[in-house]
């Protein structure tokens, strides 16, 4: 279980830091996708199920979409 | 500070702040401690005291349901931010849609038709499951929300804006919030405290247990759904605008 | 259990009806607000908000003998732990809830019948907001504070934004937004601190749990990061950068609530959460030296910006800066005085600043510009505005006997008590150069001082949006704004000194949480009005009228305001606008704040 | 253990931070805000997390040691408070790009100076 923990721990700090050094935001809409799968099962390891539902629905469905609209809204004219 | 004084000025601060965290995180316990007062707590709380089989529920909605009720407001609050700010501004006209919009492949409809199915009885089952098990009224909420732009997929903006109906939408939205705040008001009239949860419990697992829990994830996902689907509208409504004429 | 009919009974009864009731009504208006008439909405927010005021008023009398507590939901402990909401009304979170009433309704008032274009969103947004006020000085809980805080920032950032035509209204709403964001990330790291150390939430069990120690660096880092949230709506330097911007640019009545309200309700957050939580394991003498240093920045910095300023309501969004600081001095000398100080100008400073952007709102109706020199002479037709901007110039200087002159004489005296004489010159300073600021303007824009001419060195701010006209009811909430600035200083006292007295005793606080409301001691010395304070009360309004006919009137061989602008011109580029910077000192002062709060508790 | 999960929480935080003081382009300094938020969810769960437990969640009667729940709540609205600003976050960037054509530099966005 542990390995498993530590092996996601650190794919989340790398995903966090993908997150932020995707410089194009679409591409970053996608990354911040799988970064919200990463968190995801990161909090199904630790046993909260609860978080991890949230977090998939939110993080990886919510939040790309909402990012993709804005920005065809913004340069996509 | 053009960028590059920025990010002179960056580093040191960026320093500075890793050393205020090694520095308080040092105090922390090990990761993995047994010592959680709160928790334990709480757990015997959900259990013992309130039937509910779902601590995290009984923590969200009961013992700080106080929290929660703020949390909704934060969420209708961002829904008529969302609302007013993406409105149409004076001079910009709403764009028209095509009249008949191409019928996307049987295939596509019947697999759309058969996935908003699934989604609905799954986001219905865990809003009311949110007591007994992991889900609840936001992630519901979510769910039903995402499900219903499924007819973007299979239809296009017309099918989805014809199962949109907005004031119907926000009558829905506004009845969840105002429900959370009814419910907290029946516990003060009934036994002389905000949110009490003072409705029959019921036993430990069953669906008609936890006394005001399962309620108030009902509205919540009411909420929610109606909610998050009227923000989408409005980002969709942005989007049609910059495709309209101008 | 107290008697069905006692006054106790009926304290714990209504202490929650200051949320309860706006956010009722918020959701009901939001929703049929379009079919009602207009006139029913307005009625119904305003009752809504006069019954919020007269909650607020009902629990400070209930509870000047003893705090009243409830816990949320009836929770009592399990397994000796609290494991519910505990909810607390004391004079100084009961005075806050009925300032915030108070001043909601006006800028109700104010909008009768005001944004017709936005169904009745307009309202819902402003009761959510004053539910979130009210909720954020009552729970005694760090994760409830921290959620009615990001209550507050979201409809506090939504209103700023309110008309998306306005470019930079949008930017200062960005501004806003970004700041409250990283404000409440780092509050949130520091609650998590402390709920890993003690397993506790509430206020009170904290302070018991953290006085058993270990008293490591945890401590002192955690209340620098829990702080930083509060800061950030505060206003305090180097927090402070969304304030100029976003009440530049935001609806007028929208500043009356952001400047009058929502700033002192952070100032008072940290003062509480510093009192209840953290005292028994961080002493005074620990934490004074920080916060004082901070109010001093802030005070200066804000007074000299504002002075800088010819955009008014800019103008008057810098000197909420420098009066905070003087709030965060009353707040940061952890005595009862200093802490009575604060709240008695806390209320003035609510009335004085909110009839200045009545003023700003007027003028903006009538000329569509609030620039200094574009107004020059131009409101000598206006002889009641003209009225109000001199009078409010003069409280903001602190003339007796308005609230903001009581409560900076009771802070001074305060801060000389303690020893800390040289924060009197700090704060004489903050009130003379803001009192000039807004007396210059006046005498420029109403009697036609000066030179129409611009200042050097200073860029017209063209394209204002133009404010729609309520005529007579704008004149009335400034009068009525000015009355509570005059009664805070006339009959402010018994409150100020019961508010002041309660907020620092922590003690009382646990005691009423933990254990059961008991009697509370009476505030020592009631603070008031004495003979010794009048030169020191005249001093900065000398200063003020000083400056601002020297900035006016001087001959062209010494031209002061091309002098301190010059001087000031450093300081100024500080303010770059640009979210980026911001962000970068916001966190510099985390950093400064948190290692300043470490080293000093070693 | 201990060092790896609360030091990726800080990792997590400054790395978002990072992005936010660096931003070229508005949109990616809110998702760098995201990010920033997201490093509070790891340290909550961090804390609430006990090892050799289950989740707070029983089908009957408690069996076993499960882990905080009160983190799990805590993180829950911290969920929903973060996904709600980003979206007004999202609709304020939309119109200030609408005043200035599309494009959105932090620093280009800075009338309100001085």
């Amino acid at each position: 279980m542990s390995v498993v923990l530590a092996v996601l721990l650190v794919a989340t700090a790398v995903g966090a830091i993908a997150v932020v050094t995707c410089r194009d935001v679409a591409s970053q809409a996608v990354v911040l996708g799988a970064y919200g799968f990463v968190l995801g099962a990161l909090f199904l390891a630790l046993s909260a199920p609860d978080v991890a539902l949230s977090e998939v629905v939110v993080g990886s469905v919510l939040t790309p979409l909402l990012i993709l609209l804005a920005l065809v809204k913004v340069r996509g004219r | 500070m053009t960028s590059r004084q920025r990010r002179l000025v960056a580093v040191p601060v960026g320093a500075g702040l890793a050393v205020v965290l090694a520095l308080a995180f040092h105090g922390l316990p090990a990761f993995g401690t047994a010592h959680h007062p709160y928790g334990d707590a709480s757990v015997r709380a959900a259990l013992a005291l309130r039937h509910t089989a779902n601590a995290v529920g009984s923590v969200t909605f009961d013992q700080r349901g106080l929290d929660t009720l703020f949390e909704e407001f934060i969420l209708l609050a961002a829904v008529l931010g969302v609302r007013l700010l993406l409105r149409p501004a004076a001079g910009e006209h709403q764009g028209t849609d095509p009249d008949r919009e191409p019928r996307s492949p049987a295939a596509v409809r019947a697999t759309v038709l058969v996935l908003l199915g699934v989604t609905a009885v799954l986001s219905v089952s865990v809003v009311l499951h949110g007591h007994l098990s992991p889900g609840g009224g936001f992630q519901g909420g979510v769910l039903a929300a995402s499900g219903l732009h499924l007819l973007y997929v299979g239809g296009g903006p017309r099918t989805l804006a014809r199962f949109r109906p907005s004031a119907a939408l926000e009558l829905l939205e506004a009845a969840g919030a105002g429900g959370y705040v009814v419910i907290g008001l029946v516990g003060l009239v009934g036994s002389g405290s905000f949110l009490a949860n003072d409705l029959p419990l019921g036993r430990t697992g069953s669906l008609l247990s936890a006394g005001t829990v399962p309620l108030l994830n009902i509205v919540v996902g009411f909420e929610v759904g109606a909610g998050l689907v009227l923000l989408l509208a409005s980002y969709f409504a942005q989007e049609r605008l910059a495709e309209g004429p101008r | 259990m107290a008697d069905a009919a006692s006054p106790e009974s009926a304290a714990t009864l209504i202490l929650l009806l200051p949320v309860a009731v706006p956010l009722l009504a918020a959701p009901l208006v939001a929703a049929v607000g379009r079919w009602l008439p207009r006139l029913l909405v307005d009625a119904l927010a305003l009752a809504v908000a006069g019954s919020v005021l007269g909650l607020g008023v009902a629990l400070a009398v209930l509870s000047r003998h003893h705090d009243v507590v409830i816990t949320a939901g009836g929770w009592g402990d399990v397994q000796g732990h609290p494991v519910g909401i505990a909810v607390v009304a004391d004079p100084a979170s009961a005075g806050l809830v009925a300032l915030a009433g108070f001043v909601t309704a006006l800028v109700l008032v104010y909008t009768w019948r005001y944004f017709e274009d936005v169904d009745a969103i307009w309202h819902a947004l402003l009761l959510v907001f004053l539910a979130a006020l009210s909720g954020l000085v009552l729970v005694g809980d760090l994760f409830s504070l921290f959620v009615t805080l990001e209550l507050v920032s979201v409809v506090g950032f939504v209103l700023t934004g309110y008309r998306v035509e306005a470019e930079r209204s949008v930017q200062g709403a960005l501004s806003f937004a970004v700041a409250s964001t990283v404000g409440g990330v780092l509050s949130l790291v520091g609650i998590a601190l402390v709920y890993a150390r003690t397993g506790e939430l509430g206020l009170a069990p904290v302070g018991r749990a953290l006085a058993a120690g270990p008293h490591d660096a945890l401590v002192p880092l955690s209340l620098g990061l829990v702080l930083v949230g509060y800061l950030v709506k505060a206003a305090a330097v180097p927090f402070h950068f969304w304030t100029a911007g976003a009440e530049m640019v935001a609806p007028t009545p929208v500043c009356i609530a952001l400047s009058g309200v929502m700033v002192t309700t952070g100032v008072y957050a940290v003062g509480r959460i510093y009192h209840v939580a953290y005292q028994p394991a961080l002493p005074a003498a620990s934490v004074r030296p920080t916060l004082l240093g901070l109010a001093a920045v802030t005070a200066l910095v804000g007074a000299l910006m504002s002075l800088a300023q010819r955009h008014f309501k800019r103008m008057l969004a810098f000197s909420t800066i420098a009066h905070v600081g003087i709030l965060l001095v009353g707040i940061g000398l952890l005595s009862p005085a200093g802490a009575a100080g604060a709240a008695i100008y806390a209320v003035g400073h609510a009335g004085a600043k909110g009839a200045l952007f009545c003023v700003a709102g007027i003028l903006l109706s009538r000329f569509d510009t609030v620039d200094e020199g574009q107004l020059h002479g131009r409101g000598r037709p206006l002889r009641g505005t003209a009225a109000v901007a001199l009078l409010g110039g003069l409280a903001l200087a602190g003339v007796p006997p308005f609230g903001t002159g009581l409560g900076k004489a009771v802070t001074e005296d305060a801060a000389r008590r303690s020893g800390l004489t040289w924060l009197v010159p700090v704060l004489v300073l903050a009130a003379a150069l803001t009192g000039a600021a807004v007396l210059r303007f006046s005498l420029r824009c109403f009697l036609g001082w000066g030179k129409p001419a611009r200042e050097p060195g200073i860029e017209g701010r063209p394209d204002e949006e133009p404010e729609p006209d309520p005529p007579g009811r704008l004149l009335i909430s400034a009068w009525l704004l000015l009355a509570l600035s005059l009664g805070a200083g006339v009959a402010g006292t018994a409150w100020g000194a019961a508010a002041g007295d309660r907020l620092v005793d922590g003690a009382a606080y646990r005691h009423a949480v933990l254990v059961g409301a008991g009697p509370i001691r009476h505030a020592t010395a009631p603070a008031g009005w004495v003979w010794g304070g009048v030169p020191l009360a005249v001093a900065p309004v000398l200063v003020a009228l000083v400056v601002a006919v020297l900035w006016l009137a001087a001959p062209p061989r010494v031209d002061v305001a091309r002098g301190v602008l010059a001087l000031l011109s450093p300081l100024r580029r500080w303010h770059s606008g640009r979210v980026g910077d911001e962000v970068t000192w916001m966190l510099a002062g985390t950093v400064v704040i948190g290692l300043a709060l470490f080293v000093a508790s070693r | 253990m201990t060092a790896l999960a609360f030091g990726v929480a800080a990792v997590v935080l400054l790395a978002g931070l990072y992005g936010v003081v660096t931003s070229r382009d508005y949109l990616h300094l809110v998702v760098c805000l995201v990010v920033a938020q997201s490093s509070t969810y790891v340290l909550l769960l961090g804390i609430g997390y006990r090892a050799h437990a289950t989740a707070p969640v029983f089908s009957d009667h408690p069996k076993g040691p499960v882990v905080d729940p009160v983190v799990q709540a805590l993180t829950l609205t911290d969920v929903v408070v973060g996904a709600t600003v980003l979206a007004l976050l999202l609709a304020l960037v939309v119109q200030a790009a609408k005043g200035a054509g599309g494009y959105c530099d932090p620093d280009a966005l800075n009338d309100l100076h001085g």
